[in-house]
């Protein structure tokens, strides 16, 4: 039974702190091999769960999502009404997609999406969170000088556009519609797939090209 | 909780390293804690409860240790007081309990079935009107409880106005203690220059989703 | 500034080592420490801006090496900065400059007379009259400049009281900038239950020295 | 010059950070070294500042301030009215206390002080700060729960006893003037002086007794 007293937990966090190994990747094997033998995980079954997440289940799910948006009208407009059923219709709902919404980047307009409290994330439309975004300096400064960390990333956005930083503290999920890149006219919805960058779905990526990669 | 996790606004924390490889995992031992964290967890645990825990881990171990690092001890501390391992046992690395039947494996066509099943769901049907509609001006309130929150403490004490209405959803500080108690949820939206005083006129501004007990009305 | 060294109110560290051995110094570096931030400073520095250069130092470093360390670390960072020492100097642990003439060296006596002489009085006059008196009831602004502030952040946006007035003081705020501008200064009463929600009704209270430009009028 | 740059400080604390040996003693003496290389400091300055903080200027003058105040009934109205003057007749005024505030005790107030900002400390009159006034845990803990942290003390505050937390955030420092013990009358000011705890003086001990130790 859970206790949810927090100076329970505080306490056992200071004696794991005294005892457990300083190296992370033997605390994991610790955890790993007690669970194992205690019956609570299957081994083969961590591996699954890796291999999807390294290869199935990551931003190209995202970058789909993006480039039907900009190709189909009918799938941009459910999309940007109820995210949920329209990712539902290429079957990528899942992880902390259940309440996703979609915020769409304009000529005048720039989204930037941050968890400032922890490390919330699409995970079932964009895989991993990036390290930088679950980053002490990113989730500072993402909601104070969000056009400076868009500099960083190589950002250079014009006064006049507004910046919309959205901090994931509930259990709704945001993923950062970019704009179409010029020149584009023609391309599949393959083709513009490979165009559409991670960062651009989190908003640290503006102006897409032809040339970027996805 | 007025911890260090609570980020937003902080200073001092340098520049962002944007030229990272852009791969899932950077190590072997990260791929498996995340696997771990999808498949191994306690009946009564909430995602409030688990955040909780990983708040309550020592500031600089937050701060400075890698993060699936700071998944590992949260996992271990959550499963500690819940009574599935001891800290003997994690310590020692050895299990003092007699094995219990194994979990069955899994394949990939099941882990895909299992990606789909964690679409949970946080919106409930409940009875009371919401207290605020699209549009009215709201002001967050000034002190943070000491148990888990979800209103970052540089969102209080500050004049918002209402963007959407989510309905109701799991209210996250019941929930971090055990208790699923529903409340209506909103988008805030929040002027830079109300948030910061450096921003100035500047019209950047900030969305943040609130329940509706972290919120009163504008005063006219 | 919005940092970690802001730890009023903060929760997540833990118990106080109340058994620590009663004895100045720990070793014997923390000593020379001490001693020299007593007698080696550049002549531009301000007791403010030398608590900026420590406030700067990076979080984990901050929260997590000793005490003098962090000394040792702001008397170099600002040593390098006005000058007298060089980035270079200080890794290589080789100086490039040419001896300049040595400081005389001063015995007991000398010392004895130092120390009373670091008597420094920050009260100035000034000729604008203070804005509040004894008594007064008092908002503490909300924002927090990006800059050296003495108002902590666990006491903005609050209802005090004036408690007492101390004359005008040399602003921390513009004396971390190079600048001294005096102001007046006041202890400002806060009840604890206006500052942390668990306080309730006790009846237990902060008082807090606060420069006249962190205050605003209640409103009545 | 001082550049009274934070961001160029900054810069140097991160390159610091990266090429610094990790030893704190290392750390020192290389600055003391170059110091006096450069004929900024003297060797022989730094040993007897080190001797009289260690012997001379410590929590014994505080101790003696206070025996003076219980014993000496003008004293101690000086020393409330203005202690800077009451403690420059004793010549301990210096380092920190040219704005000194005396808070004294009763049998309904205990008072406390902190800092929780750095580490102020009235150091002509208390020496040098002991460890755990400076740590995250006592300035993080001392303005929020009080009676927890005097708890940890040892010290059992009934709820009738207002708790004032003085928090020096300015140049004022503050001393805090304990209970006169019981059945104490008749002992001398220096034996008087012996019972007064530096904790005592900070809030963190409340009833000083014939036994206890200065």
């Amino acid at each position: 039974m859970t206790s949810f007293d927090p100076d329970a937990v505080s306490k056992i966090h200071r004696h794991l702190h005294s005892h457990l190994p300083s190296e992370s990747a033997l605390r994991v094997k610790a955890l790993e091999s007690l669970l194992v033998e205690k019956g609570l995980v299957d081994s083969a079954t961590i591996d699954a769960w890796v291999e999807a997440y390294s290869e199935e289940v990551g931003p190209k799910r995202g970058a789909l999502v993006v480039a039907k948006a900009w190709i189909d009208p009918g799938f941009k407009s459910r999309l940007m009404q109820d995210a949920v059923s329209a990712i539902d219709e290429l079957g990528y709902l899942g992880k902390a997609t259940a309440h996703l919404k979609v915020v769409e980047n304009t000529a005048t307009i720039h989204n930037l999406v941050v968890c400032t409290l922890c490390s919330c994330y699409p995970f079932s439309i964009l895989g991993i969170a990036p390290n930088w975004y679950k980053t002490a300096a990113y989730r500072s400064r993402a909601v104070r000088d969000p056009r400076g960390v868009l500099e960083e990333f190589g950002v250079d956005l014009d006064d006049d556009i507004e910046v919309r930083v959205w901090d994931s503290t509930a259990e709704l999920r945001y993923l950062v519609l970019p704009q179409r890149p010029e020149a584009t006219q023609g391309f599949s919805e393959a083709a513009l797939a490979k165009l559409v960058t991670r960062n651009s779905m989190i908003g640290t990526h503006r102006t897409l090209s032809p040339g970027s990669e996805g | 909780m007025d911890g260090v996790h609570d980020l937003g606004g902080k200073q001092g924390f340098g520049p962002i390293d944007v030229d990272e490889v852009e791969v899932p995992f950077h190590a072997d031992w990260e791929g498996r804690m995340w696997a771990i964290a999808q498949c191994a967890r306690s009946p009564d645990w909430t995602i409030d409860w688990w955040r909780h825990v990983r708040e309550l881990i020592d500031p600089v171990d937050y701060l400075s240790r890698p993060y699936f690092d700071s998944w590992a001890q949260t996992h271990i501390a959550a499963f500690i007081d819940s009574g599935e391992l001891t800290l003997d046992e994690i310590v020692s690395n050895q299990s003092a309990a007699i094995p219990a039947n194994q979990q069955p494996s899994q394949d990939n066509e099941d882990i895909f079935a299992a990606i789909e099943a964690q679409a949970y769901r946080f919106d409930r049907e409940i009875e009371a009107q919401p207290a605020y509609r699209v549009g009215d001006r709201v002001f967050t309130r000034q002190l943070l409880p000491r148990h888990h929150t979800r209103l970052p403490a540089y969102a209080r004490g500050k004049p918002g106005v209402i963007h959407a209405h989510h309905g109701a959803h799991v209210f996250a500080d019941a929930s971090a203690q055990g208790n699923e108690i529903a409340q209506h949820l909103y988008s805030v939206v929040f002027e830079a220059g109300d948030l910061w005083i450096e921003a100035g006129n500047r019209k950047d501004r900030v969305f943040i989703d609130l329940w509706e007990s972290y919120l009163d009305p504008a005063q006219d």
